[in-house]
């Protein structure tokens, strides 16, 4: 990998591929509640986009564009939205943690039991939580692979 | 001479692991009291479809929350090691 | 139980794992010793929660006749395994930025190298 | 108002560093002192609840919080027989664990203000508060995985602290042990937990006790494997004999008040231990085989720990194998109070040999801190940690020498101050079941005394050597933070029985009586 990154064909592939995987990492943040998915796993392809960024175009680019710093304040935001929803729901409701979103008109629907088609608008304080989590894992795990990449980049002069 | 002492015990330890796994229950029929209730009950206490997603966020969400918290300390930790530093 | 065949497979992971730490001398080599690791540990937890024929714990488009709860696999290992896969990661990402670093410093990943600090 | 504080207590001990430790990069891209005031508000608050708590708890029994419940007191979902969300549990033992820690943590952050300068400080506040949110957690919690996950905290944030300083990359080689270490305990603890899990479907403590104690026909082989995984990963994460190797090198190698902090984090993981042996297992266990182990993990512990620290020339090593031998002291008393242990009852040796461990536990945080604090003000101010370069300190460190004196007399177990307190217990105890045992015991203190006095020697008194003969003056804060220490220890000192009777006994009852925990959780089934 030199200082510029890869050759031409992959850097516009990557940049084709790039809005796709962010799309896709959003769908599976946003429907983590009602289909297979998450915070977790949604976070984690939104970060390998990022990374498929600092391989094609090389580290110091992305860092151009994007800095780790705003990076660490991104995902601090993440963490803070997941505690201020637990301590929420220890002032509105019962305790740190408790899902008072449920018979809400946000996200607050109850599904029908047993086998049904699904409603985005249901799971309580879940989806906001996933929305937390995924936005901290997208910038968490970008702000390590960039720093590492940086470390290694800078090593080589 | 010392590796050969380190590989005895090596293989002492896989032979206890392999006997602990052994004694476990069959597999493909877990005891599952707290399971059934989790999947009885996530859809009128959490409004979620995905019991997984209601165990991480809600019945378990603390253990996210500390998951979450692990991830944060690696990624200060990783910070702290590349800063621009002048050595004291 | 002799048919617990997944069970022994996770051993057989941990086992390699095992191996790897304690007789190589690289530090990569050691670091991946730990994912094995963790990998045999993850795929513990979610072999812990198989049901015989157990569909995922969804209820989106789940088959009519699907018995609850009994035709569903348990949730709370698959909710464990995520946590753990999650600390895994960042565990080696710290790992790794420390080989980085001491790579740096000592220009070897040799453990029986690297041995500055007095015994 | 203050019932509801008290309600909400366990949490809100946990979340008030968790937050501020999530706060702390933003504001410290603004103001550098409005970084450090925040952090000192938020651990002098949960000091003040700590406290708060403490007191309750000691008064009026063990306090359970669950995550996420409709109501906080009840473990049970209502209308179902097991645990399902997480619990956190407050017994007196918890108690006495987390005012060590809080109470370490205010000592460390003010030294930490005068000893930590440059670039990253903003992070090392952070990873501080984390440090202590992974104590915290570990030491409340009511659940064996939550117990895992804090312990990656504390591991991690350890780690990434004790790397703080470079060097020549004597930190990071330390570090890189000690995570290695770490992470592999911590899995075979998430192995032993899913073993556990999958014997019993249960993650609750409680619960699991009760199911375990309630077994007709003895353990199950699964369960006596995860107990035995537990064991060894606690005890090498508590820094027992045969696996201490991490423990000086990462003492060592560590910023002044992270020594002292990661004291308190072995203790966290003894804890633990403690918290597997007594309220899990309990009388289900073999009392003679686990008790003897635990002796002579105690009594190989106490032999490395003192011969080892005869040959060191690095002042911080030598502290950091003296604290192998203190936590041989606290196996050693714990073993004999567990092999006294018999259905339930204990006899008075049993009960006097556990007051003086668990005294001993916060006895070995204050000694052991109060010299890596010296230490790290000597290393601070001269550059320089091999002992054979030291010499003369006294005259230029009048205040520092004297908080040395006061460690040395209570690491060695001299009357008037908290480590003879403790230790007394300890012997006494001892001598009952073996004086073998407490002769030995004995032995290792003296030995001790002779060690740390040769070194007050060649450090503090003889000839100004050149090299040191203008170093700077001790920061003030540092000073207060060796202060603070040296107050509670002379006041543990002066007065044994009343710390005893009020902080002591009830933690030593809520560890042997696990009965009460498992009624917290079951509701009296």
């Amino acid at each position: 990998m030199t200082d510029e990154g890869l050759s031409l064909i992959v850097q516009n592939i990557v940049s084709l591929l790039f809005p796709l995987a962010l799309i896709f990492s959003f769908y599976i943040i946003l429907f983590g509640h009602v289909t297979p998915g998450g915070g977790f796993q949604g976070g984690a392809v939104g970060a390998s986009a990022v990374v498929m960024l600092i391989v094609a175009f090389g580290a110091k680019k992305i860092h151009g564009n994007m800095s780790h710093e705003n990076m660490s304040i991104f995902e601090s935001t993440g963490a803070l939205i997941f505690i201020l929803t637990g301590l929420i729901g220890l002032i509105v409701a019962s305790t740190f943690l408790s899902n008072f979103l449920v018979d809400t008109p946000l996200f607050g629907e109850i599904p029908a039991w047993g086998s049904n088609p699904g409603i985005l608008n249901s799971g309580g304080i879940l989806p906001v939580l996933n929305i937390a989590v995924g936005m901290k894992v997208i910038a968490g795990l970008s702000a390590v692979v960039l720093l590492m990449a940086l470390a290694m980049e800078g090593k080589k002069k | 001479m010392r590796k050969i002492l380190a590989f005895v015990f090596f293989i002492i330890f896989c032979g206890f692991l392999f006997i602990s796994v052994y004694e476990l229950h069959t597999f493909g029929d877990p005891p599952s009291d707290m399971d059934d209730y989790i999947i009885n009950n996530a859809q009128n206490q959490t409004g979620a479809n995905n019991a997984v997603t209601s165990v991480v966020f809600d019945y378990r969400g603390y253990d996210t929350l500390g998951e979450a918290t692990v991830l944060f300390t690696a990624i200060a930790g990783v910070m702290i090691l590349f800063r621009k530093r002048r050595e004291p | 139980m002799i048919y617990n065949l997944p069970f022994y497979a996770v051993i057989i992971i941990i086992a390699i794992g095992l191996y790897i730490i304690a007789f190589k001398r690289n530090l990569i080599k050691i670091a991946m010793g730990i994912t094995i690791i963790q990998s045999g540990v993850n795929l513990f937890l979610i072999t812990l929660g198989y049901r015989k024929d157990g569909l995922a714990p969804i209820f989106t488009h789940l088959p009519k006749d699907t018995p609850i709860p009994n035709g569903m696999v348990l949730p709370v290992p698959q909710a464990l395994t995520l946590t753990s896969i999650v600390i895994g990661v960042a565990v080696l990402a710290l790992i790794l930025s420390f080989i980085i670093v001491l790579f740096r410093e000592y220009g070897t990943l040799d453990t029986y190298k690297m041995r500055r600090l007095k015994e | 108002m203050i019932d509801t504080l008290l309600t909400h207590a366990p949490i809100l001990i946990i979340a008030a560093p968790l937050l501020t430790a999530f706060i702390l990069p933003l504001i410290d891209k603004v103001s550098t002192k409005g970084r450090n005031i925040l952090a000192l508000c938020a651990v002098v608050f949960t000091l003040i609840l700590v406290v708060m708590l403490a007191q309750d708890v000691i008064e009026n029994g063990i306090r359970i919080y669950t995550l996420g419940g409709e109501n906080a007191h009840m473990a049970l979902p209502s209308g179902y027989h097991v645990p399902v969300r997480i619990t956190l549990v407050v017994d007196a033992l918890s108690a006495f664990m987390v005012i060590i820690s809080s109470l370490i943590s205010f000592v460390g952050l003010l030294y930490s203000f005068a000893h930590v300068k440059g670039e990253g400080t903003g992070k090392f506040y952070t990873l501080f508060l984390l440090m202590l949110v992974g104590m915290l957690g570990m030491e409340m919690t009511g659940d064996l995985f939550n117990l895992f996950v804090f312990l990656e905290i504390l591991s991690i944030s350890s780690a990434a602290l004790v790397a703080f300083y470079i060097r020549k990359g004597q930190p990071i080689e330390a570090s890189i042990k000690f995570i290695i270490i770490s992470s592999l305990a911590a899995l075979f603890v998430l192995f032993a937990t899913g073993l556990l899990y999958g014997e019993y479907n249960l993650l609750n403590m409680g619960a699991l006790a009760s199911e375990i104690n309630s077994q007709t026909g003895g353990l199950t082989l699964v369960s006596q494997f995860a107990f035995i995984l537990l064991l060894a990963s606690f005890s090498l994460k508590a820094g027992s004999a045969p696996m201490h190797m991490w423990l000086p090198d990462t003492y060592g190698e560590a910023p002044g008040a992270i020594s002292m902090f990661l004291v308190a984090g072995t203790q966290a993981s003894l804890y633990a231990l403690l918290r597997v042996i007594f309220t899990i297992y309990n009388t289900a266990l073999d009392t003679s085989i686990i008790g003897g182990l635990l002796i002579i993990l105690g009594l190989v512990s106490i032999f490395i720990g003192v011969t080892m620290a005869l040959i060191q020339i690095d002042l911080k090593r030598l502290i950091g194998y003296a604290a192998v031998a203190e936590v041989g002291y606290i196996l050693l008393a714990v073993g004999v109070g567990f092999f006294e242990l018999a259905q339930g009852e204990l006899s008075e040796y049993g009960l006097k040999a556990l007051q003086g461990g668990i005294f001993h536990i916060f006895n070995d945080v204050l000694d052991i801190g109060l010299l890596f604090l010296v230490a790290g003000a000597i290393i601070y101010l001269t550059k320089e940690t091999n002992l054979n370069k030291l010499g003369g300190l006294a005259r230029s460190m009048k205040y520092s020498s004297f908080f040395f004196l006061i460690g040395l007399v209570a690491v060695a177990g001299l009357p008037p101050l908290n480590g003879f307190a403790s230790k007394i217990l300890i012997y006494e105890a001892i001598y009952k079941v073996s004086p073998l045992l407490s002769i030995i015991a004995i032995l290792a203190s003296i030995f001790m005394l002779a060690i740390f006095v040769k070194i007050f020697y060649s450090v503090f008194m003889g000839p100004q050597l050149p090299s040191l003969s203008n170093i700077p003056k001790t920061p003030l804060l540092m000073l207060t933070s060796m202060a603070i220490l040296s107050g509670i220890m002379i006041f543990f000192g002066l007065f044994p029985d009343y710390i005893v009777d009020h902080l002591v006994t009830p933690a030593v009852n809520a560890l042997v009586d696990n009965f009460t925990y498992i009624t917290s959780i079951t509701g009296g089934i």
